[in-house]
């Protein structure tokens, strides 16, 4: 387990309370998203911070409420945390109003995270769709940071037009270190890559399932038609990892409304293996 | 958060008390007739107490008794509603309408026990700058003479 | 009572047989025999199960938003009930096409609470029927008469209408109004502030009172709303007061008065009361009454040129 | 362990004993309501006996308002604060032993996962816990068949049971045993502990349902019609949960008043449409179907599986206060024992 508990993060003793954090930079990744880097202000804890792929934080704005975001930076690139905001709700509405230099309250990290130590030696193939990028680009950049220990690394993203892809800064880096196949929904006349769905470029591209691993995310809809694509390429449940959401408002297994069946999405999520989730009811 | 509510908290805060007690007062005023007053009030230098917070409204029909009771919950002294005339609504009926709603909203004011005199409504013109600026000054002396409300809770 | 619950049943059947309705909403028995519970028959063999006994108090007419949105649906009512009914008419809320009624006169129904706090041990309670004015509760020990003044729902005690002023069906006689009798709550004349203070600090925030009214049909309650933010979530008093006193505004001409909001309050607090003296003003100066089915426009959807003036009544 | 006995009319001798030791949180008599637990004051008439309806002992534990962070941000600099409740002793008097019973559960949500919750776990630390066995069983109980209540009796440090014109006290802890061996009160004679064995009988076998001794979290089912039956009835308040002593979901928001912002917990409930509503609009919990569902499958199988209690202590509040008589009692009879007994017949 990871070892939050022996920082000086004051999570471990007062969950509740969110750490003032300072936004340091605010990247427009696409028209309704946004990524924030925020650090720390207190100096000793921006030093000893440290997280694991996979997991998330609960994100206050004073005064308008609090959100869940998942990590999207890895945590081997130290001194700043990650994440990125898509504009639904007030929190998040909230969020895309400050600039840099503002103040956020931070609770992290919560839930558990992908088992990447599992997975060394293996073939990692990730399927990602809109903003379902953001919670596999900690554990990609995790794993490119890595490089030695896995096999190939793939990913294949896509997003309903061009300017909806999020990160698009470093693409470069992910087809340089691993393999990076783009594709939308909607292409316009610069877009050179693959048209169409994630799961219909999954069967195009066709992965082999033999030592692979896959991490999937995306909105509901590519999740219900990639998961029968991973299995008629032969991939079994307990390959396939994806994420799950729900509403949280502790994020540390108290308030009580983010349980799929006895298991809180909370505490023994938001990381679950398809073999995990087909044990729950069908209730997400 | 809506503009209403947000005049509301931030009014309440800016209020706070001065040496001297000087009651606050929520004025919610029809666009039409008794803020044009109001504007008029102002711009002949008549002279009124500034612990008075308006909220404007389209018509004093526009008047949810909603913004009155949170007048109160936010613990307001006084609140009082101005409307056009009976006839001379420019909406043609919004004022009647509201007659009969603030008239319960009286009576359900009353039914919670809080003193009738806090709560105050009134028929103001556009030209009646005067007008306004004294009824201001009343209401302020009838709230000076009940003392602080001491809140819904 | 028998005869009127025989009636009920057959009422039902017909209606549900001929397919004039889809379901019929009425009564049942409860978990326990001094309780009834809702039920939705859509079978006519299963009209048998409808009951009619002195503790059908739920106000079944909440259900027709949700029920008779699409098609039209049967519903043993009380005359209570039936005020409901027209005032959801009259809203818009239900279409008189999509409801038929099976209207009941009725006496009254019995608070538990009350029986209670006498001498019946509820747990030995096999049966309730009235027996002329008085309640007949019948145990495992044997049958003890309850007077109705200390059985029935204070809302009942004062009822004016016990007959149904529309249906579609009407069972059994008319009943005759009862004598005018007030309704007295212990505290409320002296100081009022105080005493609605007192009540709304218990207030838990349930939302009972506001989930069981056939009158607060809104999709979206003004505090459910996240903006603007009305009222906090928290239980606190003055969170509260916010919500029972807008509650008790929104439902001015829309109240008939069945208690129902009181009788729910796991903490006892007189919501009803409120709403009530608001509408005694709007009988007295507006000449209008909530059940009354010839009130063509709602209280606050109309107004008369004569009205009275509330600026100077502030004088 | 000897047990002894509380003359009634020597109370205040008794609580004076304890006050000197502990802040005594006791049920405190209300007109018109039910007794609440608080802190007792000296005005305060404390409702010992346990015979009437009372709220839960987890409105002082966690109670319906807390503010759990206060953040100020006058002058530019933001100060995070966070009030914790104080740590004292505290001895909770005649809480139903189902509502001390249900504290075990709410002990497995607050103190027992990943993350303590420090201001449930202030108050609770150091309490000393009687429940009280009232003379006469309340109609909607039905602790005996949701449980082995002889188990019950470690989750208190003693029992108080009513004998009329005494309270014969039963220690069930060293805590227990302590205490009452110092207290200003009398031996029990053995009329008086044959009149308290009687006692705990009828509270045992009080309301004994069918579903009794059947592994409820084995044998509820997922897609079982009474879900639909009591969602069609259900009318979505929160009473349910809210006067349950072991439900405990609660809901965060900010509030701000000029610089100042507090956030606080409040009650909230899964029958409430948007306590799943996601930011997006998705809400996996949609109709009132699922929800009600949920409300049981929390209590008897989801919590059973997470800490290995039972979520539902069967004091009977819902059963007695739901506004259109879902009975809880009844839902699991028709989705336990009549599929069981009709595998059987077949």
């Amino acid at each position: 387990m990871i070892d939050s508990q022996t920082t000086n993060n004051p999570i471990t003793t007062l969950p509740y309370t969110p750490i003032p954090a300072t936004l340091t930079k605010i990247v427009t990744e696409s028209w309704d998203t946004k990524t924030f880097h925020a650090e720390f202000n207190d100096e000793a804890l921006k030093d000893s911070f440290t997280y694991e792929p996979g997991q998330f934080q609960q994100v206050s704005v004073f005064g308008v409420g609090e959100c869940t975001f998942c990590l999207t930076s890895s945590p081997t690139r130290k001194g700043h945390i990650e994440f990125s905001v898509k504009k639904v709700g007030s929190v998040t509405s909230a969020l895309h109003d400050m600039s840099e230099g503002d103040l956020v309250g931070i609770r992290a990290p919560l839930g558990n995270f992908f088992p990447y130590n599992e997975w060394k030696g293996k073939n990692l193939l990730f399927a990602g769709g809109g903003i379902g990028m953001a919670p596999m680009r900690s554990l990609l950049n995790f794993c490119l940071d890595n490089r030695d220990d896995y096999g190939e690394i793939t990913t294949i993203y896509g997003a309903r037009t061009p300017g909806d892809l999020c990160f698009a800064y470093e693409f470069e880096e992910w087809n340089s270190k691993g393999k990076l196949h783009l594709t939308v929904d909607v292409g316009d006349d610069d877009w050179k890559d693959h048209v169409g769905h994630v799961p219909g470029y999954l069967k195009e591209l066709a992965p082999s399932p033999d030592n692979a691993i896959a991490i999937t995310c995306g909105p509901p809809i590519m999740i219900k038609f990639i998961l029968p694509e991973f299995a008629s390429l032969g991939f079994k449940p307990e390959q396939i990892y994806t994420t799950l959401e729900m509403k949280m408002k502790c994020g540390v297994g108290k308030c009580g409304r983010c349980n799929i069946g006895s298991k809180l999405v909370c505490l023994d999520g938001p990381v679950f293996s398809l073999a995990e989730i087909d044990e729950l009811p069908p209730e997400f | 958060m809506s503009e209403e509510t947000t005049v509301l908290a931030e009014e309440k805060d800016q209020s706070a008390e001065p040496q001297k007690w000087q009651p606050s007062i929520l004025a919610i005023l029809c666009n039409w007739c008794s803020y044009a007053g109001a504007d008029l009030a102002g711009s002949a230098r008549m002279q009124y107490p500034e612990t008075v917070r308006i909220v404007r409204v389209p018509c004093s029909g526009r008047t949810d008794p909603m913004f009155v009771l949170k007048g109160f919950q936010r613990g307001f002294d006084g609140v009082m509603v101005l409307g056009c005339h009976p006839g001379d609504c420019h909406y043609a009926k919004g004022n009647y309408y509201a007659r009969r709603r603030i008239a319960l909203t009286q009576d359900l004011l009353k039914s919670l026990g809080i003193a009738p005199e806090r709560f105050h409504f009134e028929w103001v013109s556009a030209s009646e700058g005067n007008r306004f600026a004294a009824l201001i000054n009343e209401f302020t002396h009838k709230l000076e003479e009940l003392g602080p409300f001491d809140g819904v809770a | 009572m028998a005869e009127i619950q025989d009636k009920i049943r057959e009422e039902a059947k017909k209606a549900l047989e001929s397919g004039e309705v889809g379901v019929v909403i009425g009564w049942g028995a409860g978990s326990v025999p001094f309780k009834t519970t809702p039920v939705f028959i859509d079978k006519p063999q299963d009209a048998d199960k409808l009951v009619w006994n002195p503790a059908c108090t739920n106000n079944l007419a909440v259900y027709l938003t949700r029920w008779a949105r699409d098609g039209k649906v049967g519903i043993v009512a009380k005359p209570c009930d039936i005020r409901s009914i027209v005032t959801l008419i009259r809203e818009k809320q239900v279409k008189r096409e999509n409801v038929f009624i099976i209207g009941l006169g009725c006496g009254g129904v019995v608070d538990t609470g009350l029986m209670e706090a006498g001498d019946v041990r509820m747990r030995e309670i096999t049966s309730l029927q009235w027996d002329g004015d008085d309640l007949m509760v019948t145990t495992e020990a044997g049958a003890v008469k309850v007077p109705a003044a200390q059985a029935l729902r204070e809302q009942c005690k004062v009822c004016h209408d016990r007959s149904p002023a529309i249906s579609d069906v009407s069972v059994g006689d008319a009943v005759a109004p009862s004598e005018d009798l007030k309704i007295e709550i212990p505290g409320l004349s002296e100081d009022r502030q105080k005493y609605w203070q007192e009540q709304f600090a218990k207030c838990i925030r349930c939302y009972a009172c506001r989930q069981v009214c056939p009158a607060c049909y809104c999709e979206t309650c003004f505090c459910d709303r996240i903006e603007p933010k009305w009222t906090a979530k928290k239980a606190t008093t003055d969170e509260a007061w916010m919500f029972h006193a807008t509650r008790a505004m929104h439902l001015v001409g829309r109240c008939i008065g069945c208690g129902e909001c009181e009788r729910v309050c796991p903490v006892g607090i007189p919501a009803v009361e409120l709403a009530r003296e608001l509408n005694a003003v709007a009988k007295e100066r507006y000449d209008f009454e909530p059940g009354d089915p010839e009130a063509e426009k709602p209280l606050l959807g109309a107004y008369k040129e004569n009205d009275v003036d509330p600026a100077h009544h502030s004088e | 362990m000897k047990d002894r006995v509380l003359l009634k009319d020597k109370t205040g001798d008794f609580l004076g004993f304890l006050a000197e030791r502990f802040e005594i949180v006791a049920p405190v008599e209300r007109a018109d309501a039910p007794a609440e637990f608080k802190e007792l004051a000296e005005s305060d008439v404390p409702a010992l006996d346990g015979s009437k309806p009372m709220m839960t002992p987890k409105d002082y534990l966690l109670p319906r308002h807390e503010v759990l962070v206060k953040i100020d941000m006058a002058g530019g600099e933001t100060k995070v604060e966070t009030p914790l409740p104080e740590e004292k002793p505290r001895v909770m008097l005649c809480a139903w032993l189902a509502d001390a019973q249900a504290i075990q559960v709410l002990d497995r949500v607050f103190l027992d996962r990943k993350f303590v919750d420090p201001y449930y776990s202030c108050r609770r630390e150091n309490l000393v816990l009687f429940a009280v066995i009232p003379a006469e069983m309340r109609w909607s109980w039905f602790s005996g068949s949701v449980d082995d209540v002889e188990t019950w009796k470690s989750s208190v440090d003693g029992l108080m049971y009513d004998l009329g014109d005494r309270f014969y006290i039963e220690s069930t802890s060293e805590k227990g045993a302590e205490l009452i061996a110092s207290a200003p009160l009398s031996e029990a004679s053995e009329t008086d502990t044959a009149a308290k064995n009687k006692l705990w009988d009828a509270f045992k076998n009080t309301g004994l349902q069918p579903f009794a001794g059947k592994a409820l979290y084995e044998n509820l089912a997922w897609d079982d019609p009474i879900w639909e039956e009591m969602a069609q009835k259900c009318i979505a308040c929160g009473m349910c949960s809210f006067m349950c002593p072991s439900c405990s979901c609660f809901d965060i928001q900010d509030e701000t008043c000029g610089h100042c912002v507090e956030r606080y917990r409040c009650r909230d409930t899964c029958q409430f449409e948007d306590f799943t509503l996601m930011g997006h609009g998705h809400n996996p919990r949609a109709t009132q179907l699922p929800r009600s569902r949920q409300r049981l499958l929390h209590k008897f199988k989801y919590q059973h599986e997470q800490f290995g209690v039972v979520g539902c202590t069967g004091c009977g509040r819902c059963v007695e206060l739901c506004p259109v008589n879902i009975d809880i009692r009844e839902a699991l009879n028709r989705t336990c024992v009549e599929p069981m007994e009709q595998k059987a017949e077949a």
